[in-house]
């Protein structure tokens, strides 16, 4: 089942939206799910390796994604 | 509310409330962080900046940045809430309140919080120039590429 | 008023007001001191504190740190306020606000100024404690000898 | 002419009063001011170097006094 992964900022511009549906079989790992999205349009734009957050924490690249899950692509962030 | 006050909010930052909620009666000292929108930033003209943040994870990072704080400077009341959406030269963005009984830990606390929160919390900024252009902020980048609306 | 702000005054201080005047469209970055009536001190229960200033003086004094802070940190902008009369546990008894174009030199500056602040204005308190005895604080000495009302 | 000084704080507390007149010749220093001090009322409770301010400066012993200028005997300060 596609995961649908939240984008902001310049990864929201890069994919044209603010939730991207990523097809990969879950269960599966958040490299995984980069590498899917990569294949996507705008996916080109992702730097090499991207800041990911599951259920709103952030979580390396072997950590596994369920049905369910909270998944989000996190920009360089410059709050402050 | 009570301490630790930790919001994403879209209006006004009221800094006198934020104290309000971190001062009790073993309080001596609050130091107070403010970031503000200046019109200039890395040599270009700054007319505004959009700030965008991932609501609940930002809060959840804000919480935990509190958390951290605390257990650093036992006996610390904390406050942090940043401003989301459109932006003015002159408007607070940032607002970081950290009470203590002595003023080195309220002062110190508050260094670290806003030094925790830049590299942490999940909020972006995009920032307009005089002409048109605006670009996505990148502290991880030297200098940064611009597109024009 | 445009800074440097600095006043004694017997009213409540308003931080945002005094953030107020160091914002201008240069200010990226604003930390504030306050300094508030504690419930104790050196172990026993206070009630209430009365301060007192040499008024002219002091704000003198309070001018010649803003002046000297803002030649070691160009493009400050500074506001200091020190309340006097009779103030209650949790009153803001001390205000500073240090604006700059980045937070270092604004959480330094305001460091470095209530330190001076401390060791140079001509400001006493006398803090009264439960039972009715009163002292006057001599931050020169380990303890301080206490009289009764 | 007897030089009017300010007093503040446990200072006004010792003189009883908040203004002292002390009875020394201008010009004179700061020095002889704080020693003509000394034999009033409540002068035994002078440390043995109080700080003194002239025309609202921090001044050392051996500043001038002269006639019209503000004198002011600064306690322990204890702002903030």
């Amino acid at each position: 089942m596609p995961v649908p992964v939240l984008v902001f900022a310049s990864y929201a511009d890069a994919f044209g939206a603010r939730i991207v549906s990523v097809p990969v079989e879950t269960p599966c790992t958040v490299a995984d799910i980069v590498e899917a999205m990569r294949t996507l349009k705008g996916g080109e734009r992702l730097p090499g390796k991207p800041v990911v957050a599951v259920n709103q924490s952030y979580a390396t690249c072997d950590v596994a994604v369920q049905d369910g899950d909270e998944v989000a692509l996190i920009p360089p962030v410059a709050g402050g | 509310m009570t301490a630790p006050w930790v919001e994403i909010t879209n209006e006004p930052i009221d800094l006198n409330a934020m104290v309000g909620t971190v001062v009790d009666r073993g309080v001596g000292a609050v130091a107070t962080f403010l970031g503000t929108v200046r019109d200039v930033n890395d040599g270009r003209a700054v007319t505004g900046i959009d700030y965008e943040a991932y609501q609940p994870m930002a809060e959840r990072e804000m919480r935990a940045i509190a958390d951290e704080i605390v257990s650093r400077w036992p006996g610390l009341r904390v406050a942090i809430v940043h401003r989301v959406g459109t932006l003015q030269v002159g408007d607070v963005s940032v607002a970081i309140a950290c009470a203590h009984a002595r003023r080195a830990p309220s002062a110190d606390a508050m260094r670290e919080a806003i030094e925790l929160l830049k590299v942490r919390v999940p909020i972006w900024k995009r920032e307009h120039y005089a002409g048109g252009e605006w670009t996505w902020v990148d502290p991880t980048q030297p200098t940064t590429a611009t597109e024009t609306r």
